[in-house]
């Protein structure tokens, strides 16, 4: 049986989640080890919600937010762009593959686009393999 | 190691819940044992308090405010906790239905001096959700097997509002009787209110009962008992006659932890029932 | 009676013991010595002064785990964790460590409801003091003198042993340390020189020099509370103090913990951890009320539990003069100079 | 020429002094006898007469700044600065945490600083290698000129260039060491939260025994909240019972930060935290 990751996708509300919807709608077809967690905007999530994701056991994950410029709250996403790229930057000191940690803009009409982020990150994370670093063993 | 392990809870199951005010932040459970063995090693006197345990949550503790005449089970007052810290016991254990099952650890502490409260006239004084274990006290006190032992008996319990009083039904019960004097104050009445109107303090101060073969018997929060404490001294009690009951965050309950102490004493097992003469000896800060 | 075996010999013996049962030695580590569960026999080093830190762990481990829960599920499933001990072998403590065992007992199990789990871990054990080289001066932290213990006391082990030069001297102290020197075939008999030697040595050890003040217990115990009040000593001497944890961890004498049930995918196990009196929730109540805040109220907690507390309570000074809280305080605090100014003030 | 310990110490002493004096701040932060010549402590002046038992010396490594958050806002304070004190001092000013106004900055230009643990000299390779005040209202004696110019993440190339399984391994070997004593982050002048996040209980972040997984939680975490922030004064390190190089992480961070974001934390007064700060213009490259 071939490895088939679990992917944390975080998504903001008004962007990434909608965009999410759209694919949907649009019976986009695109891998199903995402698993979204909807938060009101990319600049709400917390370093520790990726580091504790891997720990949990999730193989990758994938942050989804406004395109800069375009935030709900105007400046949200220009925060989280900062944090999310030192959280990244961390991952990879701390020994743990960056790859599996992703911030994609994906605005509310990209359904397209985020049916293609997906599909991508999806497939790097599966060559990636599982992740066993971070992971609590049972 | 589960047997005579004193960190082991002993399991218990919510036969009932009382909604004891009108925030409904204040319920009271009332818990029997699963097994027949740990409810003869319960046993217990007022003024004692035990640790509710609920895994995953944790443990607190809590006085216990059934009496021991009461036979069959055990009743725990418990106020929902936590403003900054949510009290993750208290809740957990408000969300619980009848019938749940949650661990009982103790009895733990030293109860109110019963023998010592024998043959003398007794002043209870109690301020708002610190009423439990008086109100185990009292239910002892009243108990026929044991009304003879203790003198005359006044009551004196207020609130913030009509609404915050614990034990609503018993305490209109007390009021019909005979052998027991009921003060019910409130800080401030509502419409229907027809009592009482005042602080704890001042009430005493009014009732001024003579410290003649007196004790009285004080737990309150801090601020009540802050007041209260002097109006007894000032009447003439002696400083030995004078009891209350202290609080703190503990974890073991057998005085192991280290964490409840004020001075040399530990709160948990060496009382939580204090008197005024041994209050004294303490240190006044932590 | 006196036997003795080589220093060269030790992984020897040390295999011996490990047959027996679990070795507990001292190891030499990135940050210096520490006991550890001996899997290789050549680990065993007694080449150290004292351990980072303190044996203690050995009968009150940093985490005991009391019961495992699974969340969701009713308590009736809940199962106590077992103790399933071998014969624990604690090699190399000081002696000033070994005073701490005795101390720790009065708390744990020699008053009040018993801790079954420190007593099923202590008798378990049998512990072999190691006396101090007496021809190397003390650290500049240490003195357990002033809390009246030799640099070389038998007192409180099952077997003592003392170095000299190149060969490694074991004497039985208790009855079980006597038991199970005779069943360690490898040891020889010593000769009346060395026996004098080690009569000597453990002598010697008394007039041992580290730091010292003359201290009755129920003196300072008395001095501590009557300074109490006195906000401006404390203040005074905790001016520098983080309250971080370090001095209550490398403790031999710390035995405050916490109760914390932790859980982990559904499965949870509710285990107590070490705590510490300098920790800002250690008194943290439900209500979000915290008696004890400030640092200095932190520190004198810390100081009068040991010195002043203890004593009312048990009767015996909480603390064995090793120094390792003076010689790990980031900012170095010293008990013993707080203790010394109490004194005078 | 640099000035010798002695002579800082005596220029510290009459500052101080002066200061208590003529009532221009109520507490002075400086260093304080210990328990011997090697092991001195910070120590808090508040009398003139106080001003005698300062000492300074080359193990006087403590970072003051630790102790400013502890007065109520307004306590006039005269603190006793390094290089790294000062930045870690610009930098509580940066977050508002003090005032300038009320603050005296005795900088003491340093050189030759000893760890007392090791005795090893202090330089680039665990700190951030600048031995002058970077903000300082009277400089106490003369500045260190001459040293050779190194930089402080020179020391982070042999950690770069390892393997990231290697890199993993090596730190969760160092972390596993760690006991939660806490040392770190209550000798980290920047760790002034209450409560900490990692004791918080709901929702709990990390459990409070010390396994694998709360410690790579605690720190990893603790490295994140540092970012930008972390003027590399390598106290945590120090603190530190069981020698885990927290500096080298936290060095890490702090590199990426400033290529990033293009500013070195504690350097500048009217700076903004680089992560409570954006810029448009950020490049989508750093998320790379």
């Amino acid at each position: 049986m071939s490895f088939e990751p679990k992917i944390l996708g975080i998504a903001c509300n008004w962007c990434t989640y909608t965009g999410a919807d759209l694919a949907g709608t649009t019976r986009l077809q695109y891998p199903q080890n995402l698993r979204v967690v909807r938060v009101m905007c990319s600049s709400r999530i917390n370093p520790s919600f990726i580091f504790r994701a891997f720990q949990l056991g999730a193989d990758g994950v994938l942050v989804g937010g406004c395109h800069p410029g375009d935030c709900h709250y105007n400046t949200g996403n220009l925060y989280a762009r900062r944090r999310l790229a030192v959280t990244k930057k961390i991952l990879e000191f701390s020994g743990i593959e960056p790859e599996r940690f992703r911030v994609e803009w994906i605005s509310a009409s990209e359904g397209n686009r985020y049916a293609e982020v997906v599909t991508e990150f999806t497939e790097q994370v599966k060559q990636l393999g599982p992740q066993t670093k971070f992971k609590i063993s049972r | 190691m589960s047997s005579n392990n004193p960190y082991i809870p002993m399991p218990v199951e919510i036969s009932n819940i009382t909604n004891e005010v009108d925030t409904n932040d204040i319920k009271t459970f009332r818990l029997t044992f699963l097994n027949k063995e740990d409810e003869k090693k319960f046993k217990y006197l007022p003024g004692q308090f035990a640790e509710l345990s609920i895994y995953g949550k944790g443990e607190a503790p809590i006085g216990i405010a059934s009496s021991p005449t009461e036979k069959g089970y055990v009743e725990f007052t418990v106020q929902r906790a936590g403003t900054i810290v949510p009290g993750l016991v208290t809740a957990a254990l408000h969300n619980m239905e009848t019938g749940g099952k949650i661990g009982l650890r103790g009895p733990l502490g030293h109860p109110w001096p019963i023998e010592f409260l024998e043959k003398k006239n007794i002043v209870i004084v109690g301020g708002g959700f610190a009423f439990t274990t008086l109100r185990s006290l009292i239910n002892y006190m009243l108990h026929p097997d044991n009304r003879s032992r203790f003198g005359r008996i006044t009551v004196i319990y207020g609130a913030r509002t009509p609404g915050l009083l614990l034990y609503k039904d018993e305490l209109a019960a007390w009021g019909k009787r005979e052998d027991i004097k009921t003060i019910i104050t409130v800080d401030k009445g509502d419409e229907t209110w027809t009592g009482r109107e005042g602080f704890v303090p001042a009430v005493c101060k009014e009732v001024a009962p003579s410290p003649y073969n007196k004790v009285a018997v004080i737990c309150g929060p801090p601020i009540m008992i802050k007041f209260t404490l002097p109006v007894f001294f000032d009447l003439g009690f002696y400083k030995e006659n004078i009891l209350t009951s202290l609080e703190m965050r503990m974890k073991c309950g057998i005085g192991k932890c280290g964490r409840c102490n004020v001075g040399y004493k530990y709160v948990c097992s060496d009382g939580p029932v204090f008197s005024l003469a041994e209050l004294e000896e303490l240190p006044r800060d932590f | 009676m006196l036997k003795k075996t080589t220093i060269d010999k030790l992984p020897d013996l040390a295999a011996h013991l490990m047959e027996q049962g679990t070795l507990l030695a001292p190891v030499q580590e990135a940050a210096g010595f520490n006991f550890q569960v001996i899997a290789d026999a050549k680990q065993v080093d007694l080449n150290f002064h004292n351990t980072v830190l303190s044996p203690k762990a050995a009968f009150f481990p940093q985490m005991e785990d009391f019961v495992r829960y699974q969340t969701g599920k009713s308590i009736l499933e809940a199962v106590p964790v077992e103790l399933n001990l071998k014969p624990t072998f604690l090699f190399g403590v000081r002696p000033c460590d070994v005073k701490s065992f005795t101390i720790m007992d009065i708390h744990f199990s020699g008053t009040g409801l018993v801790d079954p789990y420190w007593q099923k871990r202590r008798q378990a054990a049998t512990i072999f003091g190691y006396a101090f080289d007496l021809d190397q001066p003390a650290q500049a932290e240490e003195f357990y003198k002033t809390l009246g213990i030799g640099a070389a006391d038998p007192d409180g082990s099952d077997v003592f042993m003392i170095r000299k030069g190149g060969d490694l001297l074991l004497k039985g102290v208790t009855l079980k340390g006597e038991k199970l020197l005779t069943q360690l075939s490898l040891l020889t008999a010593a000769s009346a020189d060395e026996e004098k030697y080690f009569e000597d040595y453990i002598i010697r050890g008394r007039d041992f020099k580290t730091r010292f003040t003359f201290l009755a217990d129920k003196n300072i115990a008395k001095k501590l509370e009557d300074i109490f009040h006195d906000s401006d000593f404390w203040m005074k001497v905790s001016g520098a103090c983080l309250s971080c944890g370090v001095c209550t961890f490398v403790c031999p004498n710390c035995y405050c913990f916490d109760i914390c049930d932790e859980t982990l995918f559904s499965q949870g196990i509710r285990r107590r951890v070490w705590d510490a009196c300098m920790f800002t929730d250690f008194t943290l109540e439900a209500s979000g009320h915290n008696p004890r805040t400030q640092v200095f109220q932190k520190l004198r907690q810390k100081i009068k539990h040991k010195y002043s507390y203890h004593v009312r309570k048990y009767g015996v000074i909480s603390c064995v003069g090793c120094g390792r809280c003076t010689k790990h305080c980031p900012v170095n605090i010293d008990i013993f100079s707080i203790v010394e100014e109490a004194m005078k003030a | 020429m640099a000035s010798s310990f002695k002579q800082i110490e005596d220029k510290l002493k009459t500052e101080a002094k002066k200061l208590l004096k003529t009532g221009q701040v109520s507490v002075v932060l400086a260093y304080g006898k210990g328990y011997d010549d090697n092991h001195p402590m910070p120590y808090i002046a508040k009398l003139p007469s106080d001003a005698d038992n300062i000492v300074f010396n080359e193990y006087c490594t403590h970072n003051l700044a630790r102790y400013l958050v502890r007065y109520p806002k307004g306590t006039k304070i005269a603190v006793a600065v390094k290089a790294a004190d000062s930045r870690a001092v610009i930098q509580l000013i940066q977050e508002e945490k003090v005032k300038r106004e009320d603050l005296i900055l005795l900088g003491l230009p340093a050189y030759g600083m000893k760890n007392s643990k090791t005795g090893e000299i202090i330089d680039s390779q665990t700190t951030c290698g600048l031995y002058n005040p970077v903000l300082y209202d009277t400089l106490l004696g003369e500045e260190v000129h001459g040293q050779p110019v190194v930089s402080p993440y020179d020391v982070l190339a042999q950690y770069e260039a390892m393997d990231k399984d290697a890199r993993f391994e090596f730190w969760k070997k160092e972390f596993d060491k760690c006991i939660r004593c806490y040392a770190c982050r209550k000798a980290c002048p920047m760790c002034y939260c209450d409560p900490c996040f990692i004791d918080q209980n709901n929702p709990r972040w990390g459990e409070k025994s010390p396994q694998s997984h709360g410690n790579l939680m605690y720190h990893l975490t603790r490295f994140h909240h540092l970012a930008g922030r972390c003027i590399d004064c390598g106290e945590c390190s120090r603190a530190c019972p069981v020698d885990i190089p927290l500096y080298l992480f936290h060095k890490k961070v702090a590199k990426e930060c400033e290529e990033m974001f293009g500013q070195a934390s504690g350097m500048r007064i009217d700076d903004k935290p680089v992560l409570v700060n954006f810029r448009v213009d950020d490049s989508d490259k750093i998320l790379e």
